[in-house]
């Protein structure tokens, strides 16, 4: 049997690739992917835990999660579609027209 | 019993490998396939964590249904030129720093915590039929977060739709 | 007013044909085909021939005392209210209105009869060439103002028709506007035209001034109301203000010199408007007016006397021309004279007698040079001419028609209508008929010399013209024959008395002329005025034919001669052949004198105005607005910038942070994370020791 | 043991469907050629018996063409992906109470959720091959494939509800259990998913993906050979997996028509239904044997009687297992069934292919969206009150169900006559 702390460090891995992404690459997409990917890892932990516990609890919310992931999603990616109408650009250090 | 943690790290090993790979690919669609891999790979694990329907759910909403997004609006931009840009961005040497010292801390913080905090594999054999605990706590306890959840997808998909409209 | 037959009714629509083709054509002639253009204009003009005949007709049916029908259309200057000289007050009124009476009616016919003509003869004429349809167009708006010009029933009207052949005038002699030679013509014409129209206008000022009104038909009344003795200097001066302008349309001293240069429109128009009918407007205008003329014998005295010496003058000039179309230009310029010695002797129905005889004749002189010159492709030159008889005998024989109707060979039209106007001048004065049959003699002279170096003699045409001679299409021939058959008997409207004729045409016209008045024409008095009519027709005869044959001798017998003699009178040749040097004599005069005057009004404009004034003014404002931008920058915005400055300086730090990239955010959110993370290790630390 | 059978049944699986997939090409051919009043393949074996196998080997040895251009990884990857969701699907299909590899309690979602990921073949390979058609033909799947898994889930969910359990094996059973198969209560319900299954198979009048007339072969444009044939053979798997769902859903999976009516012969185990299979395959295998002289060449005789003994051993084979424990007979009866079953819902696909012109785009996803998932969230509503009804009254669920048809029904009409209203061709507003 695989103990907990197992799937913590699987989670905590995935969730530090998926923070060095989001921080680092420039393309929008892949930011959102990477958004996923720590989602994702939120969901292992909650998993674990509600296994630990011998709940459901934990899934449930994963399930949450990933209703929230969906949203974010559709939304993140209706955006990402009107922007690059306008500017013709995916990169994220050329979405600055905030600061003006 | 081997069986199962064998598949645990073959599952962990392919989802953090295949992480890796799609933050640095290049090209966004094999990035997308990468993260669809690691998405399957969770499912695995999920399997193996008797979360059965969670594990559909992963394959069905998220691979079959987000990533199927994300690859749908991949093909609608052009990906030419963006092949051919810096794929990191000027903070990328502090900001790996950085979230390699938060991964530090929270890594610190669960050593920290592990001996008070899990009991080693105090895990209760025999666990109700999945589905339909998942199911019973979603319309039972957790009924109103439910319902919460799908106003949400409402008015995600409304914003979605008003968004990718041609002219707003 | 009480209700007229059909056609008198309805004069009004004379001139609207031809203006309603006029616009079709200006508008939308572009996009119509040449058959189309001319049959609309020319059908035009002819239904205003046939509403003239029926105008003329139902005139003649009344009796002759009344004569006379106006039609107002609308009041086209309400009463407007104004002093008169003698302080009377007055309405100003002009209203859009036609009168027709015998003089208008005949003026009609000629203008729509020969205008007609000369529209069938263009469509052949112009054929070939580019702007068919801007041509007719204005053809036909000339048609308008000129029948606007006879029938208008007041002269601010009459001053519209007036102006508007002015115009048409100018747009046709300028119609080949690419040949500055053309388009200059034309310039000149219309500004000298400009001198007598400033006079005429006057002359229709002092005339509301004087009689209170402008209506023709209440001139008569208002001079008998005011009770003018004959001879008022008012009204002398009213009558030359007229006569100025009537030397400006019609080409008299000082005011001829922009008919020769005339020709160099289109042949067509200078036989309809600068030998048939608009020059003639200046007679016109003098007859309509004779109840002015009469009361003062000077300004009769200069009409008569401008007059004759214009007609001598233009005949000599005429002799010596080589261009065919200037030496016809003159001709007309000197036969006008006649037309006003005429009028200047009394004799206004003469005058509108020998204006309408002339009208044919001339005009069918130009429409045949016109042949002529279309049959040797385009030479105006006499001296490249000669022996045409034979090749284009129709036209030949039209031509000799019109040039024995001019000299005035018994009994063609030109006969009659002259030699009433040499009888009336010498009655009133001798010297008067010597130049005015001195100049016959001419005529004479300078007409045959013109038909037989065209026609006779040895051929001068130039080898590539030579080849393709030949006679003109139907639709110039048939105009042609029909002015040559009226050219014959034109003149037998107003048959003698003496031949056992009754002069039906002058009795027709006498009602126009106002009635007290002593030189009525009337079988002159007595057998032995009556012999000495005989013996003035048979001394200008007799001078005609030594003319004639003078011409024969020098230009067929022995074609040298002409040399000789212009080498001979070296100087005097060389005067008469370069027009007495009057267009030189105006250019120094006038013409330069008004370009230095714009000239010196300009440097005026420029220095003084612009430079001072405007100038001034404009640097003073742009010193004072300097002054003030430099306080705008340097003060008002320089304090605002101060503080924005400040503003910018202080928030450096904070505009590092809002970067507005959605990773630095990030970013920070880890560091804050980290911090959190660390401050927690830092208390648990504690926590646990 | 518990691990062998399953890897046996599996093996078998992998073994026989490239076969199978071969012979539903040869009967679409034929039905095809019955429809157009043609013969349809008559040469390779005796009424063309053994044209896919000319066809499979033609194929295989097709030179096997990777674009210049092609992202190479993807193209390899593409069609593997969805040969794999394919057959991964087969793994919860219950052919035959005995003949199942696992029994998953979730069984049903388990299959949905690897047949949807069989867009990622599609797509992965429409945009690796980098030419326009290919890609235009995988967007156009995805969008399909997305939009009509949703009113097929409906439509499945309804049956669902009926049998309360995930598992095929216990729907199946549900089915017995009632009596009657579930497409007698839920009819609306098949029918939505019949359409939605046409349309995630990409068959016509829905194979906008690969339409020939417009995109040439749409996500397959580029693909030849072996890489080729994997399409082939993950569509007609996909085929194959649909029917069965449908059939496991509606047409009462392995049950035999009338399962829970026992009429047993006097003193014997032996019920009448029962023998009806074998007699069937006996009366072919008699058809094939009266054939078989009749074939023009020796090779062809042969061929046929081969069959017609074919058909005699299988009938053997039924017969035999009356005779024999009543698991056998299950097992061998039921994958009889299920197998017959199966095809007769391929028949009517190949039937709705051969009759239905082809959709537009934007006429397909108005159906989609407009008219199917409506219908179908009403329909399992209505059939949800049906059964609460039926649950807390007592009322038998045959009438509820009957007035839940009803109203839907009448739904049904009033949408298609709103849908009616603008079918006009939408503005181009570029792809």
């Amino acid at each position: 049997m695989v103990p907990v702390d197992q799937y913590l460090w699987l989670s905590l891995a995935l969730f530090t690739i998926g923070v060095i992404g989001v921080l680092t690459r420039r393309n929008v997409i892949i930011i959102l992917m990477s958004i996923e990917l720590i989602l994702n890892a939120v969901n292992i932990n909650l998993v674990a835990f509600s296994h630990m516990f011998g709940t459901v609890d934990g899934q449930v919310f994963a399930i949450f999660v990933i209703t929230d992931a969906a949203a974010e999603a559709a939304v993140g990616l209706g955006i990402i579609l009107a922007f690059f109408r306008n500017r013709e650009t995916l990169l994220a250090d050329e979405m600055d027209m905030l600061k003006w | 019993m081997v069986l199962n943690s064998i598949l645990f790290y073959f599952f962990a090993a392919l989802a953090v490998g295949s992480a890796i790979l799609m933050v640095t690919r290049r090209n966004v669609v094999h990035g997308a396939v990468y993260l669809i891999t690691t998405l399957l790979a969770t499912a695995g694990v999920f399997l193996l964590l008797q979360a059965e329907f969670l594990f559909i759910v992963q394959v069905i909403l998220y691979v079959g249904g987000i990533m199927v997004l994300f690859i749908f609006v991949i093909m609608l931009v052009n990906l030419d030129i963006s092949l051919l840009q810096y794929q990191f961005n000027r903070q990328r040497f502090v900001a790996a720093v950085l979230a390699l010292a938060l991964g530090a801390q929270i890594f610190l913080a669960i050593k920290m915590g592990q001996k008070s905090l899990f009991p080693q594999a105090s895990v209760p054999e025999i666990l109700p039929k999945n589905t339909e605990a998942v199911a019973d706590a979603l319309f039972g306890h957790f009924m109103l977060p439910f319902e919460i959840a799908s106003i949400l997808l409402l008015v995600a998909m409304i914003g979605a739709v008003v968004m990718a409209k041609r002219r707003v | 007013m009480n209700a007229q037959p059909f056609f008198l009714d309805h004069i009004w629509l004379i001139p609207m044909f031809p203006l309603a083709t006029a616009a079709v054509m200006l508008f939308y002639g572009r996009r119509l085909s040449n058959n189309i253009v001319s049959w609309l204009c020319s059908g035009s003009v002819f239904v205003s021939f046939i509403f003239s005949l029926g105008a003329f007709f139902q005139i003649v049916a009344k009796p002759s005392a009344a004569r006379v029908a106006t039609k107002v259309l609308f009041e086209w200057i309400p009463a407007v209210p104004y002093h008169m000289l003698d302080g009377r007050l007055a309405k100003f009124v002009a209203d859009w209105g036609f009168q027709i009476d015998p003089l208008s009616c005949v003026m009609i016919l000629v203008v729509t009869g020969v205008g007609f003509l000369i529209h069938i003869y263009s469509t052949g004429y112009m054929a070939h060439e580019g702007g068919y349809y801007r041509f007719f167009g204005y053809l036909n708006l000339f048609m308008f103002s000129m029948l606007m010009l006879v029938l208008a029933n007041n002269l601010l009207l009459l001053f519209v028709g007036w102006e508007g052949v002015g115009t048409c005038s100018y747009l046709l002699i300028g119609f080949y506007f690419h040949k500055k030679s053309a388009s200059d013509a034309g310039k000149k014409a219309f500004i000298v035209n400009r001198v007598g129209d400033a006079g005429f206008l006057l002359g229709i000022f002092l005339t509301s001034a004087l009689l209170g009104t402008i209506r023709f038909t209440e001139i008569g009344p208002a001079l008998a109301a005011g009770g003018f003795a004959i001879g008022d200097p008012r009204i002398t001066a009213i009558a030359l203000l007229f006569f100025v302008g009537a030397t400006g349309k019609s080409a008299q001293i000082p005011l001829y010199v922009w008919l020769p240069d005339a020709m160099e429109g289109p042949t067509p128009v200078s036989a309809l408007i600068h030998a048939a009918t608009m020059v003639t407007a200046g007679v016109y205008m003098v007859v309509r007016t004779n109840a002015i003329y009469q009361l003062s014998p000077k300004a009769m005295g200069v009409v008569a006397l401008v007059g004759a010496v214009t007609a001598l003058f233009a005949a000599s000039m005429g002799v010596v021309q080589n261009d065919i179309k200037k030496v016809l230009a003159y001709s007309t310029v000197s036969q006008l004279g006649y037309m006003f010695l005429a009028c200047g002797v009394g004799a206004f129905t003469a005058g509108i007698f020998h204006l309408m005889t002339h009208a044919f004749f001339k005009g069918l002189l130009f429409l045949a040079a016109g042949s002529v010159i279309h049959a040797v492709s385009g030479e105006q030159d006499m001296r490249k001419m000669g022996a045409l008889s034979k090749k284009i005998p129709i036209t030949y024989w039209t031509m000799l028609i019109a040039a024995l109707a001019i000299a005035g060979i018994f009994p063609f039209a030109g006969f009659i209508s002259k030699d009433l106007i040499l009888g009336k001048a010498y009655e009133k004065d001798a010297l008067l008929w010597a130049i005015g049959y001195f100049t016959a003699g001419m005529t004479a002279f300078y007409m045959f010399r013109l038909i037989f170096m065209t026609f006779h003699g040895t051929s001068r045409v130039d080898r590539e013209a030579e080849h393709h001679i030949h006679e003109s299409p139907k639709s110039m021939l048939v105009p042609l024959m029909i002015l040559a058959a009226l050219s014959i008997v034109g003149g037998w409207v107003s048959w003698p008395e003496i031949f056992g004729g009754n002069s039906h045409f002058i009795n027709f016209l006498s009602t126009v002329v106002a009635v007290p008045h002593e030189a009525r024409i009337e079988p002159l008095k007595g057998a032995s005025s009556r012999l000495g009519e005989i013996h003035l027709m048979l001394l200008s005869e007799g001078l005609v034919v030594l003319g004639i044959l003078f011409a024969w001798y020098l230009y067929v017998k022995r074609t040298d001669l002409p040399e000789k003699i212009a080498k001979a009178f070296g100087g005097f040749y060389r005067l008469v052949y370069n027009k007495y040097y009057v267009d030189q004599l105006y250019d120094a005069m006038f013409v330069n004198r008004a370009k230095d005057l714009g000239l010196a009004l300009g440097a005026f404009d420029r220095n003084v105005i612009d430079g001072v004034g405007v100038n001034g003014a404009g640097w003073l404002t742009r010193f004072i607005s300097n002054v003030s931008i430099w306080w705008d920058t340097w003060i008002v915005d320089g304090s605002v910038r101060l503080f924005a400055y400040i503003v910018w300086c202080l928030n450096i730090p904070v505009r590092m942070i809002q970067d507005g990239l959605v990773q630095s955010y990030m970013l920070l959110i880890v560091l804050g994370l980290i911090g959190f993370f660390g401050y927690y290790f830092y208390v648990a630390h504690h926590a646990i020791r | 043991m518990r691990l062998v059978l399953p890897v046996l049944y599996a093996v078998v699986i992998v073994a026989v469907l490239p076969l199978l997939a071969g012979y539903i090409v040869l009967m679409e051919r034929k039905v095809m050629a019955d429809m157009q009043a043609r013969l349809g393949p008559m040469r390779v074996g005796p009424h063309g018996l053994l044209q896919p196998i000319a066809d499979a080997v033609k194929l295989l040895l097709k030179e096997d063409i990777i674009p210049e251009k092609a992202d190479r990884l993807l193209f390899w990857l593409a069609p593997l992906v969805s040969v794999t969701m394919a057959l991964l699907a087969y793994a919860a299909l219950p052919i035959g109470p005995a003949f199942q590899i696992a029994d998953l309690n979730i069984g049903l979602l388990f299959i949905l959720a690897v047949s949807s990921l069989g867009i990622y073949g599609i797509v992965l390979g429409g945009w690796a091959s980098n030419s326009h058609y290919s890609l235009l033909g995988a967007l156009r799947s995805a969008a399909q494939l997305v939009s009509y898994e949703t009113a097929a889930g409906l439509g499945l969910i309804s049956a669902l509800l009926l049998a309360g359990s995930l598992s095929m094996r216990d729907i199946v059973i549900a089915q017995y259990d009632q009596g009657m198969w579930f497409i007698f209560y839920v009819p609306i319900g098949f029918f939505i998913y019949m359409v939605g299954s046409i349309a995630e198979t990409n068959r016509a009048p829905f194979d906008l993906p690969e339409a020939e007339s417009e995109l040439v072969a749409g996500y397959m444009t580029e693909y030849s050979g072996f890489r080729w044939s994997l399409y082939f053979l993950a569509e007609y798997a996909n085929m194959i997996i649909v029917a069965g769902i449908a059939t496991t859903l509606f047409l009462g999976g392995w049950l035999r028509p009338f399962a829970s009516f026992h009429d047993h012969l006097p003193g014997t185990p032996i019920e009448l239904l029962d023998a009806l299979p074998s007699l069937l395959v006996l009366g072919v295998a008699a058809y094939c044997f009266f054939l078989a002289p009749k074939q023009p060449v020796k090779i062809q005789k042969l061929v046929m009687a081969l069959v017609g003994g074919l058909c005699l051993a299988i009938a053997g084979i039924l017969a035999g297992s009356l005779f024999a424990s009543p698991a056998v007979l299950q097992g061998v009866h039921g994958a009889f069934w299920f197998m017959a079953k199966v095809f007769a819902y391929l028949y009517c696909f190949l039937w709705f292919r051969f009759t239905f012109p082809r959709y537009r785009f934007d006429q397909l996803m108005r159906l989609g969206w407009r008219f199917l998932i409506p219908l179908a969230l009403v329909n399992l509503i209505t059939m949800a009150t049906a059964l609460l009804i039926s649950r807390e009254w007592g009322w038998s669920l045959r009438i509820t169900s009957i007035l839940a048809i009803v109203v839907t029904l009448a739904v049904a009409m009033w949408l298609a006559k709103n849908d009616q209203v603008d079918s006009a061709v939408p503005v181009a507003e570029g792809e």
